[in-house]
């Protein structure tokens, strides 16, 4: 069942990527974008990780998204087409490249084992279950969170400050008779 | 700090030993002479005229400061004008001659109390100058006989042209800076030969070159005057590397800088007429060329006539060029030990006697006369040097700075009179052109009759001075050159003979000079004429007294042949040969040398006769030659100079224009080497090296640009470039 | 007067102080108006370079090692220590660099307009790292100061400069930074492959390198230091440099930061790699460079249009006598290189600054707008034609002691070098005097000409002490030649171990075996000369000994 | 079922990448941004299941940046676009040399 799962949003998230690629409006790609994020955080189901996926869909698929279909709006992008995908031999280019990238990729991570790179993939899922089990999944995220990486996540929290705050700034329309 | 040392043992210390005796000279305070002549403070002598110079160069400074305030301010400033001139140009009247008075009293003092049998020369010794490993030269003074008759010379001589300066400078704006120079010159000059070492003789050597190029462009705001001594300092420089290079190889051969362990040593310690000895005895050479203006650096010396003429007197007559006659008699040791160089000396003193003697014959200028002379009769004192009469070159040096500082004082007195002239003459008047004077006996009879004195004796005619050093020279080349094993007896009869020649037309040019200046009509205008007028006393005075000099000076040392020409006047002289016996304590070891190495010196001349009838022969030639010469110059009429353009070709066109040396040496080296720096700098430093260097920048700019290529400004290009990168790391460490 | 030093423990204290006061001088220039910046600078400046003078009495030369020792560990790890100290070489740099910077100082008072703090702490920044470069006994803390000398100086010509300025700040900061980065890597190789593990000066000594290895590394050095001096081809940076620097910067470049290269030499290059440093054909390059130096940039210097421009020429040949001096390592040589450098410290800084009183009243460098100032201004015309003439070794002046001394040791072991160096002076006489002429001399025909002041007192007072020292110098150069005398035996001295070491078979000094060989009396040959080549021969050995005095 | 996830992470990030490379509209770059993010961000989770919780901390921290990163790139595309009146890459490019 999981594998069948696992192989279903695959499918759709590379598609959906794919479709974000050659999307011919701005608009297109992001809805194929949403479709990615959404089979994502299906994987991240897959993998036990509920507290992710949830916020995977509320706040990627569901803000962020949002925000640049807002942006996409307040621009009037959304029927903009022109010549947007550069085909012809810089295509060709890229693509050889990316392809090889991918193929170097693979490559490294072909043999990567089931029991995961230390080899006690078993134990340590073992553990997290019980530790799932023990504080729930959120609770399983938020405590190291507020104890070993707390600086982290404070840093975290002043770093959307700025953008906050930066974003406020350069979306600003400047005023011609400030002299600005 | 003030100790004598008496080295009295030095000379007769087998050679081996030099280094004990420069030892010896060393250590100051060590007495082991027997002299027992205390010399009465040298120091004073030399510290006197640098007093004056101290004293004087404050007021100059004083005085600078008012004139360039006037300067600025734009108004007139002439010290002589009011009715008592400042302190700063009255006060230099005093101290410039006064120090020199007081030197010379001082001098003339320990000449009189130095023994006549003082073997050793008397070193007083100040202060080590420089003293570093090995070497130490000492700010020493050496008192023999050579050195005190030069001290004579140039604090009399120098008293006296002090003295005409009063009367000659009265005037000028400079006043008290002249004199400033001119004690500081005198100082250099009496460094130079009371030095008691190569090292400290090269001190005075290149500060009186200094004061030379300060006098000679004394007259600084004239583009000449101030080209002419830079010329000169530059031309001496040349002569000064082979004196320095002369030096190092000294030092390497004795380790010392001193003249009495290097004179003491160098029998035992270089081979007779090697390379060693002959080079240094060169390079010397090449240094008293240049200083003594002998070819092939001869050429500074006529035009240093820019400076005032009292200099011309003292420091381009009397004494200054002197000093590489000086050096080289001092060092006849080591020309003794070397023929070859002796050769060399000696051929180049004649040919710059007779070179100069035909120059002398064309000039017009009344100071070119005298400086072409004064090159001749230098080329005769190493003529001297140069055939080992080392006395006779000290005689001529001594009876040349009477009356050739008597020529150029008396010239002098001239100018003066010619610049009072053209003031108030109508348009311009060339002072100094013999063209435009004529007839001046009758304005200055005495400075005309000092003149002739003079001109007899420079042309060589009993009994004035000059004729007995001319004579004893070319006697004394005559007999070298029968010298049994001379090996350059052909050589030096040749020199004997350019010799005559040059005595000849020396008496002739001198005679033109005398007439065109003095005698016939006078060409300098009417308007000019009436203002004509003889020296004042302060001038005059000086002029009478270098006359007794020039017609006594020779007495000094007659020579024993011709003792008896004043028999019928005065009985037979007592001094005769006085000279020469005062100077044997400095000359016998070179006599002694030259005499083991070609033998006696013959007692005939090369074509025969002995002294005294050559002596016979030259004075009645020489003045044969006089009268010749004041019968052609009287016949001849000479126009003012601005309507004469000169002669116009052939021989007489090339002496006049002083046969292009000037012009050759300009081709030859001045403008390759100006040429040369303009390239090094041009093409060199500019082209290459900075080339180079700006290459190196440039090509790193070029890289940068190349770089830039890639920098489009495209975000797709940058992140294509990026997975580029990200591809080669990973693929690194997914197959490395 | 050695009493009372001694009385205030002053040999304890004094290297210290020396580096630390003017960085303290520094620190209160910023915090005082840019009113008072200058008279701060200088106030300090002066303090410094009296304290200084106890040097003087306080050095006592002994065996010329350094004296005055103290040393703090400062990076541990990697055997890094504060180490100072003080011998015969270093004591007259540091003597001439305390006085310069307080000459300089006062100079700069009517020349610099703008940004004067910044201006008066950088010459005291400049102080600090110049002073700390010689009195430094530890490889690393000496390359740290090394290269601190170097931003203030190119701050100094980048900001206060002519008009090329940045062209030649830059030009000025490459040229040495190539070379000490060279230097770096030497130094670390030595560190490393030395085994020495430590900076320290007596450490390096004994690093004990091959020849091979020790002719790279003296090559590295030798870069660093010879563009510093600059050796001939390396030179373009300095008359760019020179002319384009306010007048203290130009008068500390060239008294000190030039010296700072021919003391390399002394203090680093001959020790550290004495084979290397009598290597034939190190010791022929070296001299070879040396010469074309003196007559090149003589040549080149009497061309130049602008006086700044010729006189930094003339650096280039005086620095080409040091550098024949030491390499042809004979001791009246290292002498002579000695007293040239305080010499050209004094006279060229001296020159340097009396152009710098030229453009203040008249804004131009050029040689052609000037003429007969010594008649609107004959006190400024005295000292220039004193300056000039001791500039250009004339007897009785401080040039021609170390001129004399450098050529004489040249000659001793390189003739044929010796009498072809010999010719810069005349070369000497051909690039000044022209230049005094056409300033100095000549008719006043520029109206502007007229109207030039002549030294004010602040003037004189910068003037007078120069004056007197190159006097001074000149006429009585033994009490420096002593107490130089001890270090500068003992540098020789090391060369001379380590040619022993080498076998002496092919070292230069066969040289100067030669050049006795024709002194030698008839019947003595040469061959039978059992002196070994490296000892100076026999007539040498009869020369007076240094006692007496 | 990890070494699929990885594979599947491999393969959604080189699209991302093309994207980048390919499109000339800025916002749909910043997409695939988000897609190259969202590809390590399966990775993180995919791992963190053998090798511990950080793995999903760091996914959350990824997804933090990424909001400020889109918050701040988005608004510089507005006011690029103000200027511009474009989103079109081809045509900014004053940010070289």
């Amino acid at each position: 069942m999981t594998e069948i799962l696992f192989v279903l949003f695959a499918v759709v998230a590379t598609g959906g990527a794919i479709g974000v690629v050659t999307g011919r409006s701005p608009v297109a790609s992001l809805l194929f974008m949403v479709a990615t994020l959404a089979s994502l955080a299906g994987i991240f189901v897959l993998f036990e990780a509920h507290f992710l996926a949830a916020i995977q869909v509320l706040v990627y698929a569901g803000a962020i998204m949002v925000l640049f279909l807002f942006v996409i709006m307040l621009l009037n992008l959304g029927h903009d087409y022109r010549a947007d995908l550069k085909f012809g031999a810089w295509f060709l280019l890229s693509l050889v490249v990316v392809g090889l990238t991918a193929g170097v990729l693979v490559q490294g991570l072909t043999g990567t084992d089931e029991a995961g790179p230390r080899g006690d993939g078993a134990a340590v899922a073992a553990a997290l279950d019980a530790a799932v089990a023990e504080k729930g999944a959120v609770g399983v995220i938020a405590d190291p969170l507020f104890t070993d990486y707390v600086v982290a996540f404070e840093l975290m929290g002043l770093l959307l400050l700025v953008a906050i705050v930066a974003a406020v700034v350069l979306a600003k329309p400047r005023n011609p008779e400030a002299g600005e | 700090m003030v100790t004598g040392v008496s080295a009295a043992l030095l000379a007769g210390l087998p050679a081996s030993a030099a280094g004990a005796v420069s030892e010896a000279a060393a250590s100051a305070g060590a007495s082991t002479g027997a002299a027992a002549w205390e010399p009465i403070l040298p120091g004073l002598i030399v510290l006197l005229p640098l007093l004056g110079f101290a004293l004087n160069g404050i007021l100059a400074l004083l005085a600078a400061r008012d004139s360039s305030a006037a300067l600025r301010e734009g108004r007139d400033w002439n010290p002589f004008a009011g009715p008592r001139r400042p302190a700063t140009h009255r006060l230099p009247s005093w101290i410039g001659p006064g120090a020199m008075a007081l030197a010379f009293g001082l001098a003339l003092l320990n000449f009189l109390g130095m023994p006549a049998d003082l073997h050793d020369p008397v070193i007083r010794s100040y202060w080590g100058w420089i003293v570093t490993g090995d070497l130490r030269i000492d700010a020493a003074l050496q008192l023999d006989q050579l050195s005190m008759v030069m001290t004579l010379v140039v604090t009399g001589v120098g008293f006296l042209i002090h003295v005409f300066s009063v009367g000659y400078m009265a005037g000028d704006p400079g006043y008290p800076r002249y004199f400033a120079y001119l004690n500081l010159f005198v100082f250099f000059m009496l460094v130079l030969v009371l030095g008691s070492g190569f090292g400290t003789m090269f001190v005075g050597w290149e500060g009186v070159g200094l004061c030379s190029y300060l006098l000679i462009g004394y007259w600084f705001s004239d583009r000449e005057k101030s080209d002419a001594g830079k010329k000169a300092f530059i031309v001496n420089r040349i002569g000064d590397v082979g004196f320095l290079l002369a030096m190092f190889l000294l030092f390497q051969g004795f380790g010392t800088l001193d003249f009495i362990p290097i004179f003491a040593g160098a029998e035992g310690r270089v081979a007779a007429g090697g390379v060693a000895v002959t080079a240094i005895t060169l390079l010397l050479m090449l240094g008293a060329a240049g200083k003594s203006a002998q070819i092939p650096l001869h050429i500074w010396l006529p035009d240093a006539m820019a400076g005032p003429t009292p200099v011309s007197a003292l420091i381009h007559a009397a004494t200054m060029v002197t000093a590489g006659v000086y050096m080289v008699v001092r060092s006849s040791v080591l020309y003794a030990l070397a023929p070859t160089s002796q050769a060399v000396v000696a051929g180049i003193g004649a040919l710059t006697a007779l070179v100069a003697a035909t120059v002398a014959l064309q000039q017009y200028d009344i100071k070119k006369v005298l400086a072409y002379s004064t090159v001749s009769q230098l080329g005769f004192m190493f003529l001297a040097a140069g055939v080992g009469a080392f006395t006779a070159a000290v005689f001529h040096l001594v009876t040349h700075a009477f009356f050739k500082a008597l020529l150029f004082l008396g010239a002098g007195a001239v100018i003066h009179a010619m610049h009072d002239a053209a003031h108030h003459g109508d348009g311009h008047l060339d002072e100094q052109d013999m063209r435009n004077m004529g007839g001046l006996r009758r304005y200055m009879p005495v400075t005309c009759a000092v003149m002739w004195i003079a001109t007899l004796a420079i042309a060589g005619i009993w009994p004035f001075a000059g004729f007995f050093s001319k004579d004893e020279i070319v006697w004394y080349a005559a007999a070298w050159a029968g010298a049994e094993s001379n090996p350059f007896g052909a050589l030096y009869a040749a020199y004997w003979g350019l010799a005559l020649l040059t005595a000849l037309l020396t008496a002739f040019y001198m005679a033109r000079l005398m007439v065109m200046t003095f005698h016939g009509a006078n060409r300098t205008g009417e308007a000019a004429r009436s203002h004509l007028h003889e020296a004042p006393g302060v001038m005059t005075a000086p002029l009478i007294a270098l006359a007794a000099l020039s017609l006594f000076g020779g007495w000094i040392n007659v020579p024993e042949e011709l003792r008896m020409s004043f028999a019928g006047l005065f009985g037979a002289l007592p001094m005769s040969e006085w000279l020469h016996h005062w100077l044997e304590p400095v000359t016998h070891a070179a006599a002694e040398i030259q005499t083991a190495g070609f033998g006696e010196a013959a007692r005939t001349a090369p074509v025969g006769g002995g002294e005294a009838a050559w002596a016979l022969v030259s004075t009645l030639a020489a003045a044969a030659t006089v009268a010749a010469a004041v019968r052609f110059t009287s016949t001849r009429k000479y126009v003012p100079a601005a309507e004469d353009p000169g002669p116009r070709r052939g021989l007489r066109r090339a002496a006049y224009d002083k046969w292009y040396f000037d012009e050759v040496y300009d081709a030859v080296v001045v403008r390759p080497v100006v040429g040369a720096s303009r390239w090094c700098w041009k093409a060199v430093d500019t082209l290459v090296i900075d080339g180079f260097v700006n290459f190196a920048g440039n090509f790193a700019r070029l890289a940068g640009w190349a770089a830039s290529l890639f920098q489009t400004g495209q975000v797709n290009m940058y992140a294509f470039v990026l997975t580029l990168g990200f591809l080669f790391v990973l693929g690194a460490t997914v197959f490395l | 007067m050695t009493d009372l030093l001694a009385s205030i423990l002053y040999g304890d204290w004094i290297l210290h102080a020396l580096i630390w006061l003017p960085l303290a001088g520094t620190a209160h220039v910023l915090v005082s108006s840019a009113e008072r910046a200058r008279n701060v600078a200088f106030r300090w400046s002066a303090f410094v370079f009296v304290l200084s003078l106890g040097l003087w009495w306080a050095y006592d030369p002994g065996d010329g090692g350094f004296a005055m020792q103290s040393s703090a560990p400062w990076i541990e790890a990697w055997g890094v220590s504060y180490s100072l100290g003080i011998d015969g070489i270093s004591v007259f740099m540091v003597l001439l660099t305390t006085f310069t910077s307080a000459i300089a100082i006062l100079g700069s008072f009517e020349y610099v307009k703008t940004r004067r703090k910044a201006f008066y702490a950088l010459m005291l920044l400049l102080e600090t790292g110049v002073v700390g470069f010689f009195l430094a006994t530890d490889v690393f803390l000496f390359y740290v100061f090394f290269e601190l000398t170097l931003v203030p100086m190119y701050f100094i010509v980048g900001i206060w400069g002519g008009e090329r300025r940045i062209y030649a700040a830059v030009k000025f900061f490459l040229f040495t930074a190539t070379g000490s980065l060279l230097m770096l890597v030497a130094i670390l190789y030595v560190y490393f492959a030395g085994g020495t593990g430590s900076f320290a000066y007596d450490a390096f000594l004994n690093a004990g390198m091959s020849l091979r290895e020790q002719l790279w590394l003296f090559a590295a050095f030798a870069l660093a230091f010879g563009i510093k001096v600059p050796v001939f081809p390396l030179h373009t940076w300095l008359p760019d440099a020179h002319v384009e620097a306010p007048t203290p910067g130009s008068v500390v470049l060239a008294s000190v930061l030039l010296k700072m290269g021919t003391y390399g030499f002394l203090r680093f290059l001959l020790p550290f790699f004495p084979e290397a440093a009598q290597h034939p054909a190190v010791v022929a390059v070296m001299l070879a460079l040396g010469v074309v130096g003196i007559i090149y940039a003589a040549w080149v210097a009497a061309v130049q249009p602008d006086a700044k421009k010729l006189v930094a020429y003339t650096s280039v040949a005086h620095m080409g006598f040091v550098v024949i001096g030491v390499f042809a390592l004979t001791l009246n040589g290292l002498q002579g290189g000695m007293v040239v450098m305080i010499s050209h410290g004094i006279s060229t800084g001296a020159l340097f600054l009396l152009l710098g009183m030229m453009y203040e009243r008249r804004h131009s460098r050029l040689i052609e707008d000037f003429g007969g100032i010594g008649r609107a201004a004959p006190w400024f015309a005295t000292a220039f034609a004193i300056t000039a003439l001791a500039s250009i070794g004339l007897p009785g002046t401080s040039g021609f002691v170390g001129e004399f001394l450098a050529l004489l040791g040249t000659f001793e072991t390189h003739m044929a070098t010796g009498a072809i160096a010999a010719t810069g002076v005349v070369f000497a006489a051909y690039y000044m005097l022209p230049m005094v002429q056409r300033v100095l001399f000549n008719e006043l025909d520029k109206p502007e000409n007229r109207k030039f002041a002549d030294l004010s007192r602040r003037e004189i007072a910068i003037l007078a002490p120069l004056v007197a020292l190159m006097i001074w110098i000149g006429v009585h150069p033994t009490p420096i030649l002593e107490r130089t005398e001890p270090s500068v035996q003992a540098v020789l001295e090391r060369v001379e171990d380590a040619r022993m070491h080498a076998g002496g078979g092919e070292d230069a000094a066969t040289g100067a075996a030669g050049g006795f060989r024709s002194f030698a009396p008839a019947g003595d040959g040469p061959a039978a000369d059992p002196a070994p080549s490296g000892a100076p021969a026999a007539p040498r050995a009869a020369g007076p000994p240094g006692g007496g005095r | 079922m990890l070494t699929p996830a990885l594979y599947l992470s491999a393969v959604l990030f080189v699209v991302g990448t093309l994207g980048v490379i390919v499109r000339r509209n800025a916002i749909i770059i910043f997409l695939c941004i988000e897609l190259q993010l969202n590809a390590v961000n399966l990775a993180f989770v995919a791992l963190s299941r053998y090798t511990g919780i950080e793995g999903q901390l760091y996914v959350f921290f990824v997804m933090t940046v990424a909001a400020a990163e889109a918050a701040v790139g988005l608004a510089i595309i507005i006011s690029i676009f103000r200027h511009y009146e474009t989103v079109n890459v081809d045509k900014f490019n004053v940010l070289k040399w």
